[in-house]
């Protein structure tokens, strides 16, 4: 029968020191780290792009790079961005690491699975670094049809390969969170007693195993299509360019959720932790990421207001939008109300979230102007657009992933980093994110259009401001890779509990043992057991 | 005697095991039907564009071929079905049988099919290749047999997947792996199998029998 | 040990028959001019069918309620994917 | 010095209302966002943890009657509040969907990489479209490869230009001026030079400015020169002897179809027509007409629906 053996005191990360014992690992938390570093890499890769597509911005004219170079960049920055980082971001490093731990369990349920879907991540990754590196793809991420399957003269099949391939890599990470949260919780850890981390990791899942599927069918039949010249898509062919775009948003627009819901989870795990209060209405919280994720997928129309799709379909999809936009209303709203008479410290973690949380209702109001029919007419596919996108992943997902990587920190690693120089970066990449992308709402509004690679010299004010931030906004990306690098080696060992914070996923050493904790911790309360008078009267 | 359930170190116990397998299942097969979601909503819109150009093409279908495998298919679901029962019983010997039985229905599935795409190939109808069917609707023609080719084709490959599946599952039973208390990999096959079983009882109507009269 | 309840044999063979006579029903149906409502009695066949098999041979019937839920939500998602398609489709055509 | 504007120029009825909506939003949002983003700032200036703010809370019973008293309070308001916005742009969206009857047609092909234009009055421009103030103009735009899409932000309106389609762009300009027009759906290359003037006119300069091309015959008498040039006329003419459908008195008319359907035959019939004769066969007659797809221009097929358009109220015959 079961021999489980009596876990040892090592950690998970002195388990085996060789290439081989990462390579070939099953524990959540080593494969975890092997996303995490893949997924830094892919994020500097994009943010090359960035760069480069910035400082072409910054004359009218396309000085810097050719028309095609300036193609191929915005779409590798996109396709690299929203696949080989958004996306998998904080699922795939932070769910992997923390779901076990935080519902008590050894580890996910198929750990193999876990395995074989960063062994896809890598192989999806290989084919579109392949794309690039053979010489680019040049049609946008949204890969639209006929564009994609006959006009475009790169490498679009091997791009669709990779995210094709990177597809099934969330679709196993989808299945195994589900069926970890569902089937492996701690004794007495019931459904609403699950820190909304986790409530936000299940319906992220539901999103990738749902979704993602239709977008692996659609960029099948757009490779069939370019590669026999038969197909459905292109007009020319007796297909309809409406049909790709309709199956397209059908994942891209619910993927748009894969990407924040995370980061909502984190904000409710670190709010709580630095206001020393539990966090407001749980049970609303709760729902509404579900909502968030059911009512997401009833939406994906609005991105095709101007596209030919018929005007009821337009009207339609408009006013499902608005309502997808008060689950989102409620959480910013219920976290503001959890500073309420809380006993709120200002470390580097809760800098970065309580940027997100501002940055966030900033995206999400913009995302409403859009929603608005005949204001999207003027705005769609203009900077408005682009503002208003990377409001929510940039300024929404990127600091909660960052605000994550700090918070969780000490327990991943065992130690501690220099906290000021935290916040010195939090603030500088708060800073350097508006200066950036703030004056893109105005570009946008006086109708510059996006994926442009010249534009009239009367954008050019505002570009330069954009491009001016952007430098900031990189320095404080590059920030925190050297001080965290540092505390690797230098910074002090890490109590089990560092921030004094309740989840079960303190309750275990930092860094946690190979089957997560001695013996399986039995729950008897809610998440959040934090005193706001408590910690005040300790001053 | 069976060998004893083996329990991987993340579960409590067998049960918890088994419960997540077949949750895991499950939740593969929803990702199935969203999958070949995607192609029927394809398909669908197609049709709606040009219907009547679906109507040709779908009378250049065999519907005799077509409707013998559909009962093939549904035959094989039954004794996968009675396979998964024998399992669970402990009848080791009727296991196998069933399971052999369930591959050999799948085989003559694709034996039929692979009949039926020769035709096709004959009457100069596969898209690309040879088509050369000439007609009021021949554009769209080719695109319903795109669709034909691309959707069974898929379908096929499931289906030989699931064989492949079968024949393992068949070869641990053969090795005494199951016992009424273990026979997660059965299960499994059984629901793989029947899912891909669903799926071709929509594609059946949707390629053969769109206007018969 | 919790016990597998195992339905008897005569249960699968029944629905084998009813899923061969709704095989015969809507390939005859389909010969009867209908005009729009073939596809329609097509469509009702195939989901009867569909379901015969989810429910019995595949045992959602009786199966945890967690499980039906995962079934129903991927057919519950097609539909959404189909009808939302068809605001656009079945008005523009 | 430069100076901020916040909008582009604008110049029409539809552009101000545009921007009304979009003044609404802006301060429906900004006092939202403001009201959150003060609370953030008052709250944790308040109760840093080293300050001796009141922290106790109502007990169990109170609180929990009191916030969900406050959770339905900011569920409903602004489910009404953006619920009443999105009616608001809705109802302008479909109040500008429909273009006036009496609105003039200006035809309009995107291609790789610019913007073919011809008037009814066979004046032809590229990247440049002139237009009279003050009367209703209708775009009929189709796109010879692949999706363009037509933005004119000092009119606040775009519209997808794709292959194979039709699709309509109208607007009412107020004033003489010159505005952008731009390219904003993705188009390969130089899809940033997919770029061009809108000229608007005031009506008497607009005439001018009709005339003064080197006169070109109207669109109609084009599309009758390529009516000939591509054969056509060999089988539609009064002369044929190929039994093919009359043309004369068709467009805007039902058609009955051998498949016993029937359509109206507006500007995509007859160009399906042309592209894909096969797909819908006037009933009484064989399927013989040959497809066009990849022999004609897409502005040499709008020349020739503007001359199936002018036989709409011509007799069986005037095809010479």
């Amino acid at each position: 029968m079961s021999s489980v053996p009596l876990p040892l005191p090592r950690s998970y990360l002195e388990e085996g020191f060789s290439l081989w014992s990462w390579l070939a690992t099953i524990d959540h938390k080593r494969i975890a780290i092997l996303y995490a570093i893949s997924i830094t890499l892919f994020f500097f890769a994009g943010g090359i792009a960035a760069t480069l597509i910035r400082m072409e911005l910054i004359t009218p004219a396309g000085d810097l790079v050719s028309a095609d170079t300036y193609n191929k960049l915005f779409t590798m920055h996109g396709v690299i961005m929203v696949w080989f980082f958004l996306i998998p971001s904080i699922p795939s490093t932070f769910g992997n690491f923390l779901v076990p731990l935080m519902i008590g369990a050894r580890d996910l349920a198929f750990p193999r699975l876990n395995l074989a879907s960063w062994y896809l991540y890598i192989a999806g990754g290989l084919f579109t670094v392949g794309a690039l590196v053979a010489g680019g793809v040049d049609t946008g991420w949204t890969f639209y049809t006929p564009y994609s399957t006959m006009f475009s003269n790169t490498h679009v099949i091997a791009a669709v390969c990779g995210v094709f391939v990177v597809g099934f890599s969330s679709i196993l990470t989808g299945m195994n969170f589900i069926v970890t949260i569902h089937k492996m919780r701690a004794p007495g850890m019931t459904w609403f007693r699950l820190p909304l981390f986790i409530w936000s990791m299940y319906a992220t899942s539901i999103i990738f195993v749902l979704a993602t599927p239709v977008l692996a069918m659609t960029l099948f039949l757009v490779a069939i299509e370019r590669f026999a010249g038969v197909g459905v898509f292109d007009p020319a062919l007796g297909g309809d360019p409406l049909l790709f775009q309709h199956l397209f948003w059908f994942y891209s627009h619910p993927a748009v959720y894969v990407m924040i819901l995370p980061a909502m989870g984190v904000a409710s795990e670190i709010i709580t932790c630095y206001a020393r209060k539990n966090i407001f209405a749980y049970r609303s919280m709760a729902f509404a990421v579900l909502a968030i994720a059911i009512v997401g997928f009833l939406v994906w129309g609005h991105h095709m207001f101007v596209s030919g799709q018929s005007i009821y379909a337009g009207m339609v999809f408009s006013i499902l939008t608005f309502l997808v936009a008060i689950p989102s209303a409620i959480k910013v709203f219920n976290w503001t109300a959890t500073l309420y008479k809380g006993s709120i410290r200002f470390d580097a973690p809760m800098l970065y979230l309580l940027g997100f949380v501002g940055l966030f209702t900033i995206g999400g109001m913009t995302g409403l102007f859009l929603a608005s029919l005949a204001l999207d007419v003027h705005l769609h596919d203009t900077y408005f657009v682009i503002a208003h996108f990377h409001y929510i992943m940039v300024g929404g997902s990127v600091m909660a992933f960052l605000g994550a990587v700090h918070y969780w920190w000490p327990k991943i690693t065992g130690r501690l980093y220099p906290d000021r120089w935290a916040r010195f970066a939090a603030i500088t990449v708060f800073v350097g994110f508006n200066l950036t992308f703030f004056p893109q709402f105005l570009l946008g509004y006086l109708g510059m259009p996006r994926r442009y690679h010249e534009y009239p010299p009367e954008f050019q004010v505002l570009n330069v401001l954009s491009s001016a931030g952007a430098s900031v906004l990189a320095a404080g990306y590059l920030l925190p890779l050297f001080y965290l690098l540092w505390s690797l080696r230098y910074g002090p060992r890490a109590g089990p509990n560092p921030w004094r914070a309740t989840g079960l996923e303190w309750q275990t050493a930092s860094p946690p043992p190979v089957t997560n904790f001695a013996t399986i911790p039995v729950v008897t309360a809610p998440p959040y057991q934090y005193s706001p008078l408590e910690d005040a009267r300790r001053g | 005697m069976a060998e004893a359930v083996i329990v991987a170190r993340q579960f409590d116990d067998a049960e918890q095991q088994r419960r997540a397998s077949d949750l895991g299942m499950w939740v593969f097969l929803a990702t199935e039907i969203l999958f070949f979601g995607g192609l029927f909503v394809a398909y669908t819109a197609t049709r709606l564009h040009d219907p009547q150009a679906f109507a040709t093409a779908s009378r250049l279908t065999n519907v005799t071929l077509g409707s013998i495998n559909t009962g093939v298919l549904l035959t094989s679901s039954l004794t996968m079905a009675l396979a998964v029962r024998a399992t669970k019983l402990g009848l080791r010997r009727a296991s196998i049988g069933f399971l052999c039985a369930t591959a050999a229905l799948g085989i003559a599935f694709l034996g039929i099919k692979f009949t039926e795409y020769v035709r096709d190939w004959h009457e100069r109808l596969v898209p690309v290749l040879n088509f050369a069917h000439v007609g009021p609707h021949a554009g769209g023609v080719e695109t319903f047999f795109y669709l034909y080719f691309f959707t069974t084709g898929l379908h096929a490959i499931h289906l030989i997947i699931g064989i492949a599946t079968v024949a393992v599952v068949a070869t641990m039973a053969a090795r005494r792996r199951f016992s009424p208390d273990y026979f997660t990999p059965v299960e499994l096959t059984g629901l793989y199998w029947h899912l891909v079983d669903v799926v071709w009882i929509f594609l059946y109507p949707l390629l053969y029998l769109v206007a018969r009269t | 040990m919790i016990s597998h309840p195992v339905p008897p044999a005569r249960t699968y063979v029944l629905v084998w028959v009813a899923l061969l006579a709704l095989l015969l029903v809507t390939l005859g149906s389909a010969y009867v001019p209908l005009g729009r409502i073939n596809a329609a009695i097509n469509l009702a066949i195939a989901a009867t069918k569909a379901l015969l098999v989810v429910f019995f041979f595949m045992h959602l019937r009786s199966a945890h309620s967690m499980l039906r839920i995962a079934a129903t939500a991927g057919f519950f998602w097609l539909a959404i994917l189909v009808g939302l398609s068809l605001t656009d489709f079945a008005v523009r055509y | 010095m430069w100076s901020f504007p916040l909008h582009p120029p604008a110049d029409s009825s539809l552009a101000t209302r545009v921007d009304h909506l979009f003044y609404a939003w802006l301060a429906l949002a900004g006092i939202v966002t403001f009201a959150i983003f003060f609370l953030i700032v008052y709250f944790s200036a308040k109760y840093r943890h080293d300050s001796r703010a009141n922290r106790a809370m109502p007990s169990g019973a109170t609180l929990r009657r009191e916030s969900h008293r406050i959770e339905i309070a900011w569920i409903v308001t602004p489910l009404v509040l953006f619920l009443g916005m999105g009616f608001w742009a809705a109802g302008l969206y479909y109040a500008h969907a429909a273009p006036p009857a009496d609105a003039t047609e200006v035809y309009v092909v995107g291609k790789q990489w610019m913007w073919k234009i011809e008037h009814q009055s066979g004046q032809r421009e590229i990247d440049e479209l002139h237009v009279p103030a003050g009367r209703p103009i209708k775009l009929v735009m189709t796109s010879q490869d692949v999706i363009h899409s037509f933005f004119m932000p000092g009119f606040r309106i775009k519209q997808d230009v794709l292959p194979g389609r039709y699709t309509v762009l109208w607007f009412t300009a107020d004033h003489a001026g010159e505005y952008h027009l731009f390219c904003t759906q993705y188009c390969g290359t130089d899809h940033a030079r997919m770029i061009g003037r809108v000229v608007v006119l005031a009506p008497a300069a607009f005439e001018r400015w009709l005339a003064s091309g080197n006169a070109s015959p109207s669109m109609a008498e084009e599309g009758k020169a390529r009516f000939r040039q591509y054969g056509c006329s060999g089988c539609h003419g009064a002369s044929a002897s190929v039994h093919a459908p009359k043309l004369e008195g068709l467009f805007g008319r039902r058609v009955q179809l051998s498949d016993g359907t029937s359509v109206i035959a507006d500007e995509r019939y007859i160009h399906d027509s042309v592209m894909l004769p096969r797909k819908d066969v006037v009933a009484g007659y064989e399927p013989i007409m040959p497809s066009f797809q990849g022999q004609i221009a897409e502005e040499d097929l709008l020349e020739i629906i503007a001359y199936v358009k002018s036989l709409r109220d011509a007799k069986p015959g005037d095809i010479r």
